[in-house]
């Protein structure tokens, strides 16, 4: 017991970031002893400003690599382009949540301390160093989005969605502790870099139990994600939770799920990777496949966008299952480039939406050219984008996982991603045709672009045609999301 | 000056995409500068494209032209550069772009009612991404461009299309796409071998050409391009979609569609499958060319059953572009050379059938030919124009469609009687269909009233069919000045890739980065290889498919990054050096590519 | 020897309890039976050296989180809470079934095959194994943080539960 | 002493229980008392592997767990009483308004 009780500056570095966002969300609900106009009005600046400060320890640590707690947490490139990509991620969500929650008649100043909550255990998860921080940080995530998902308290499908959201996401975590359990057993220790060491050294790597926790790991982590056959709750809770935060966890908990993967994977079970590899290669094309070709038959936007965000799943999973440097790169690329696309395609739900979550309906985007021709723009670059047509971000990120996958020799899974990217251009496609290829409906008004929202719809689209064309940095910078190998 | 020049083909490159961009920036409604402006930018790139062809040096094979700036770096390797030049085979099709550009936008002065600010912006942003594909120089580049241009393409059809628009323009994508992402996995995975070969990541184009290949791999790859470009010629039996994309673009997208994407095919089948997959080329051979026979053949008796000018015309082109494919797969000079001859006449001639066909449309809204009869006697100078548009599709001699199709002819007959004589008979299956079009539109009795008193060709129109018209005349009669004596160099340097036989392709000039020059030494058989100019890092990466022996006959050290095995490392034929020459002896070596020896 | 009787009856209440949740109707009397659960794993616990787990479970488990759950099926009782009689998914149930009996198949085969390769700490359990004291003394160095993290965690669920039921904002 | 390996069977019947239940049930308070359930058969797993192990570590994730789960009941059994107070029913089959 030689460790002190106070935790010193070094360590609080290493969870700097998470720390900051997690104080930004108390000082939130401290406001609130303000009067409420006051409070609420401050809540997404607040908000605002604690994901900026976040960005000051990650520019201090860098990419170094560093360890806290008695190795609890560890931050290290990858660790910290992670964080950066949900502090972003963040940033847009108030950016377009600001006129949602007041459209929508949610407007409390609760609702920007759960999403700071959120990121604060997606941001941890992305450190997690132990087992236990991956399962506290996961929790944090979740019961946070479940709250968001429900935040429409008096929408019957908002509750639903929080309910079936609810009772899906603790069934996962149960799976995952249970794997956690075995692991426990089965390596002796619940570090990553002690699971590591133990398959490394001891015969604890042909140890069906531990093979068996691996696999309940990755189920559980498997439905954060939403991989297929674990996907089910998907559509659902995001047609029925509120649209801001659906985007918010759409990109939000599949980045925090997919860092967990990679480095619950990667460094703890590294060394076990050709027992599954195999198995992330066969998630990785069901996920694709049922992604794709599920969202060509759907006929509202969430929905689709639903089982767009399963697709895309997919595709980030060919990155994870290369196993390679390059996979785990193209993973962070990856997730940067379909924060922007994505992000920016709902913000274009939320403006397009009206009160009471109507008009999510695709044939209520008829014409939506004509009604707004710049959001009607800046979806088309958004739906080119999640397509994977160059020149924007999406086609580069699609390029890099492709890319990761043939150095791994994954032939076959790339054509599938190739092949089911074809099914997609169908469905995107879709949502132009309706936009500028049909005629509005003779009582539809035009839109108004309204502040914040219209500044997030331009940096979205503004970034996600930047990483089409300029790549260059976010690559070299991905390039440095190296895993520190215990 | 010095940047004008120095940059001169990014410029032209990135001129229209700049006026698109200014065009989309204006406020909606102010029409007639759309059109200037949108006009006056093509004129001016056309006038700027000129120079590259002034200042073309004939008998130089490698690219002309060239610029380059690293763009990406990939794997801690500065593996993606921006880099263009033209050819002997590209710099005739940036022409037909930068010229047809202009002519579709001023033959949709009057045609295109709505939403102009986006049609033309469209357009000036589409003649980038062509221009692109044809001058790109690095594999990613070229990919970029050859995706990119499909977004405006989609949204020309879509938006201006006639009423079926959007299962003709959704077909269209899924079709080009289709195709267009199995190369991307292609391209990626021949990124991959070349690095595994030399350590070099690039997708430097002639830098992959040396890239020795497996022969399953070469045939997949081959088979990976060879479907995006076939379904972009297109190739019997992928064409179905062009007939739609055809019928539903508007006049100027149908123009641009038939002028110059359908080429971006069979260049690409020069450019790419020909020279990075020789071995899988010649085999498949008979394959391609009895589709493209069938095609010529095909489309002639389609086009002869339709109704529908437009879908003539459109089916037209699937026999036009069955020449050209024909041509570029007899390996010949004169094959080749006579298909990109006819790329060039079938843009000009083609497009200018479009736009016969819209400035009629324009007339009558119909585009039934049992509507028209006796046009003639109203529209004598569209009549004339008419004819010779006709005939220069035909090939009659004099005009630049004849000069094509006998080169293709005279370099099927090299190869095959039976494609000579296959190909021959299309030719006179034109004749039949489009001499009987012109015959029930032109001429007879007016039937129709309503085709009695249509006003002749305007003074806007004239000026759209003139400088096409002159152009087919110019290459009809003087071809040799000016066209084959610029494409000899390139045209023979890639017969030479094919054959295998000299593995020194020109290299982009000071690119000390660029290591590979192609040996193509694959399948059984004797070879011998000049060595002459091989600077010893290229000698020794070109050599990897069998590295060993390239260092015993030149005496040097083996590549830091031994080839694979299967890669024709394995066993190590005889080898003499004779001078500069280099004789292998594959006779008895096992090897599992098939070969084109010769 | 006292250890295995033990274990097995309490490990046969302990299931038998946990397929009485599963199975029964009335959610009261499936509550009920998962604190019979509870109860036993209790004392499993303390069987296993753990006091102060055990501890914990009685009070925070059996004690705090059950009341809850009853509490909340009191509540909702009054109009009837019970399951619809229809059943709309018969296969769906089957095939769970099926789907249990694999996983429960695998894992056992798992445990058995696997447990004699288990890891092991080796030596005698020392006296003060699980005690209060030495769980807390852990709790408080190197799980320090996430002791820290379960307090957020506890905030969020305070304030999501005040979001999602107070009536009026 | 009893071996280690049917403390994991016993939690691996207790843990099959429950997903059975999740799967089985559609009355959500039943479902949840199913995951309790699972999450329960892993803390005996976790205990039983730490006397295995001579290491404390299972017991204090133990107790970690207990926190979650606290956190997650109250969270979850909020949502339900929100929904049981705009409606009468908490059958997850009734709800109609999305699909399953």
């Amino acid at each position: 017991m030689n460790h002190s009780f106070v935790p010193k500056a070094a360590d609080m570095l290493v969870v700097g970031p998470e720390t900051i966002v997690a104080a930004a969300a108390m000082l939130i609900l401290l406001a609130e002893l303000m009067p409420a106009r006051i409070s609420k009005a401050a809540a997404p600046w607040i908000a605002a400003l604690g994901l900026l400060a976040s960005f000051i320890p990650m520019t201090t640590t860098g990419i170094s690599v560093r360890t806290g707690f008695s190795g609890m947490v560890v931050t290290d490139g990858f660790a910290v382009l992670m964080k950066a990509v949900l502090a972003v991620t963040g940033l847009l969500t108030i950016g377009f949540s600001t006129h949602y929650i007041k459209r929508e008649d949610l407007d409390r100043a609760e609702y920007y301390a759960l999403v700071l909550f959120a990121i604060s255990g997606m941001m941890l998860m992305a450190s997690s160093a132990n087992l236990i921080m991956v399962f506290l940080s996961l929790e944090i995530l979740s019961i946070s989005l479940y709250v968001l998902s429900g935040f429409a308290r008096t929408q019957p499908r908002s509750q639903e969605a929080s309910l079936k959201y609810f009772l899906l996401g603790s069934f996962a975590s149960a799976f995952l502790l249970y794997g956690i359990a075995l692991v426990y057993g089965g390596a002796g220790t619940i570090s990553l870099a002690g699971i590591a060491n133990a398959i490394a050294s001891e015969g604890a790597a042909r140890n069906p139990v531990l093979l068996a926790g691996a696999g309940l790991i990755a189920v559980g982590l498997g439905f954060k994600v939403a991989a297929v056959p674990f996907q089910m709750w998907t559509p659902d809770v995001y047609e029925g939770a509120p649209s801001s935060v659906t985007a918010f966890m759409s990109v939000g908990a599949k980045a925090a799920g997919f860092a967990a993967l990679a480095r619950v994977f990667l460094t703890a079970f590294g060394d076990i990777k050709v027992d599954w590899m195999p198995a992330l290669w066969a998630v990785a094309a069901l996920t694709m496949i049922v992604g794709n070709v599920v969202a060509v038959a759907q006929t509202d936007i969430k929905r689709m966008l639903a089982y767009s965000s399963i697709a895309h799943a997919g595709y980030i999973l060919v990155g994870l299952a290369a196993a390679n440097q390059a996979g785990v790169s193209a993973l962070v690329f990856y997730l940067a480039a379909y924060l922007f696309m994505n992000l920016g395609a709902w913000a274009v739900v939320i403006l397009a939406g009206r009160r009471g979550e109507a008009g999510t309906e695709i044939d209520s985007y008829n014409g939506l050219f004509w009604r707004n021709p710049g959001a009607a723009a800046a979806m088309g670059v958004f739906m080119f984008a999640l397509a994977g047509l160059p020149p924007t971000g999406g086609f580069m990120a699609k390029f890099y996982v492709f890319s990761a996958a043939l150095q791994a020799n994954m032939v076959g899974l790339v054509v599938i991603g190739a092949l089911t990217s074809l099914v997609s251009v169908y469905y995107y496609a879709r949502v132009t045709v309706v936009m500028f290829m049909r005629d509005p409906e003779p009582d539809a008004a035009p839109i108004s672009t309204r502040g914040l929202l219209g500044v997030t719809l331009a940096v979205t689209a503004a970034a996600t045609i930047y990483l089409g064309v300029l790549p260059g940095q976010l690559f070299q910078l991905a390039g440095l999301a190296q895993i520190a190998r215990p | 000056m010095q940047t004008l020049t120095e940059h001169i083909l990014s410029i032209v490159i990135f001129l229209p995409l700049a006026a698109g961009a200014i065009i989309l920036l204006a406020p909606p409604g102010a029409n007639r500068f759309f059109k200037w402006f949108s006009f006056v930018t093509g004129v001016v790139v056309f006038g700027l494209s000129l120079p590259l062809y002034t200042g073309f040096r004939s008998g130089i094979a490698g690219p002309q032209f060239v610029e380059q700036a690293p763009w990406i770096s990939l794997f801690g390797q500065q593996a993606i550069w921006y880099r263009v030049g033209v050819d002997g085979i590209s710099l005739f099709l940036v022409l037909l772009t930068t010229f047809l550009t202009p002519v579709a936008i001023l033959s949709s002065w009057n045609a295109i009612t709505t939403r102009q600010r986006e049609f033309y912006a469209s357009l000036l942003i589409l003649e980038t991404g062509m221009i692109g594909v044809f001058a790109a120089l690095d594999m990613f580049l070229f990919y970029i461009f050859w995706e990119a241009m499909l977004i405006p393409m989609y949204f020309l059809i879509g938006m201006w299309g006639g009423p079926n628009r959007v299962y003709a323009t959704i077909k269209f994508i899924l079709f080009t796409m289709f195709g267009s992402l199995l190369m991307l996995v292609a391209i990626i995975a021949l990124f991959f071998v070349h690095h595994r070969a030399t350590g070099v990541y690039t997708f430097d184009l002639f830098s992959l050409y040396g890239t020795p290949l497996t022969g399953r791999a070469e045939f997949l790859m081959f088979g990976a391009f060879a479907l995006a470009f076939a379904i972009k010629v297109p190739l019997w039996p992928l064409h179905t979609w062009l007939p739609d994309a055809h019928v539903e673009a508007p006049t100027a997208g149908s123009v641009i569609l038939a002028g110059v994407l359908l080429k971006m095919g069979t260049y690409g089948f020069l450019r790419f499958c020909l020279p990075l997959f020789p071995s899988a080329s010649a085999a498949l051979v008979p394959v391609i060319a009895a589709l493209a026979i069938i095609g010529i053949i095909y489309g002639a008796l389609v086009a002869y059953a339709q109704q529908d000018i437009k879908r003539l015309v459109a089916y037209s082109s699937v026999a036009h572009l069955g020449f050209v494919t024909l041509g570029i797969f007899t390996f010949s000079i004169e094959g080749i050379e006579g298909g990109i001859v006819q790329m060039v006449s079938h843009g000009l001639s083609t497009g200018a059938l479009f736009l016969i066909v819209g400035m009629i449309y324009e007339r009558r809204h119909t585009r039934d030919m049992s509507q028209f009869g006796g046009i003639w006697k109203a529209m004598p100078v569209f009549g004339a124009f008419f004819l010779i548009v006709t005939l220069a599709s035909i090939g009659l001699p004099g005009l630049s469609g004849f000069v094509g199709e006998f080169l293709v002819i005279v370099g099927a007959y090299k190869v095959s009687a039976v494609y000579a004589a296959l190909a021959a008979s299309g030719v006179v299956l034109a004749a039949v269909y489009m001499l009987w079009l012109y015959q029930r539109m032109m001429q007879g009795p007016v039937e129709n009233p309503e085709n009695a008193d249509l006003p002749d060709l305007s003074f806007r129109e004239i000026v759209v069919l003139l400088p096409v018209v002159a152009l087919i005349f110019l290459i009809g009669v003087f071809p040799r000045a000016t066209m084959l004596r610029q494409m000899d160099a390139s045209v023979r340097q890639t017969i030479e890739l094919v054959e295998g036989r000299n593995g020194l392709p020109s290299r982009v000039a000071e690119s000390p980065e660029l290591p590979v020059g192609r040996l193509g030494c694959r399948g059984t058989g004797a070879w011998d290889m000049d060595v002459r100019g091989a600077r010893p890092r290229t000698w020794m990466s070109g050599a990897i498919g069998f590295g060993a022996v390239g260092s015993q006959a030149i005496g040097m050290q083996p590549h830091p990054n031994p080839p694979l095995k299967g890669e024709g490392a394995s066993p190590n034929p005889p080898v003499k050096v004779d001078g500069d020459r280099l004789l292998l002896d594959f006779t008895s070596a096992s090897h599992d590519a098939v070969g084109n020896v010769r | 020897m006292g250890e295995l009787i033990a274990f097995v009856v309490l490990g046969a209440i302990a299931v038998a309890a946990g397929i009485a949740v599963v199975v029964v109707r009335n959610p009261v009397h499936s509550a009920l039976f998962l604190v019979v659960n509870f109860f036993c794993l209790a004392v499993l616990f303390l069987v296993l050296s753990a006091e102060f787990v055990a501890a914990l479970q009685v009070l925070v488990y059996a004690g705090a989180i059950m009341v809850l759950f009853l509490f909340v099926i009191m509540l909702l009782n009054v109009a009837g809470v019970f399951e619809s009689q229809r059943d709309p998914l018969r296969s769906q149930r089957g095939l769970a079934v099926c789907l249990g009996l694999g996983l429960l198949a695998e894992v056992l085969a798992i445990a058995v095959s696997g447990a004699a390769r288990l890891p092991s700490g080796g030596g005698t359990l020392p006296q003060d194994f699980g005690s209060p004291t030495l769980v807390g003394l852990l709790l408080y160095s190197q799980y320090v943080f996430p002791f820290e993290a379960v307090s957020v965690l506890l905030l969020i669920a305070m304030v999501g539960v005040v979001v999602l039921t107070k009536r009026s904002v | 002493m009893v071996p280690t390996a049917h403390y994991v069977i016993l939690s691996a019947l207790l843990f099959t229980t429950g997903v059975v239940g999740v799967l089985v049930r559609r009355n959500p308070i039943i479902m949840f008392m199913s995951i309790e359930l699972m999450l329960n058969s892993a803390n005996l797993a976790f205990v039983a592997f730490a006397r295995h192990l001579r290491s404390l570590d299972g017991q204090v994730f133990v107790f970690i767990v207990m926190a979650v789960a606290a956190a997650e009941v109250a969270v979850g059994l909020a949502i339900i009483v929100a929904i049981f107070r705009t409606r009468a029913t908490i059958d997850v089959d009734e709800l109609n308004v999305m699909k399953w």
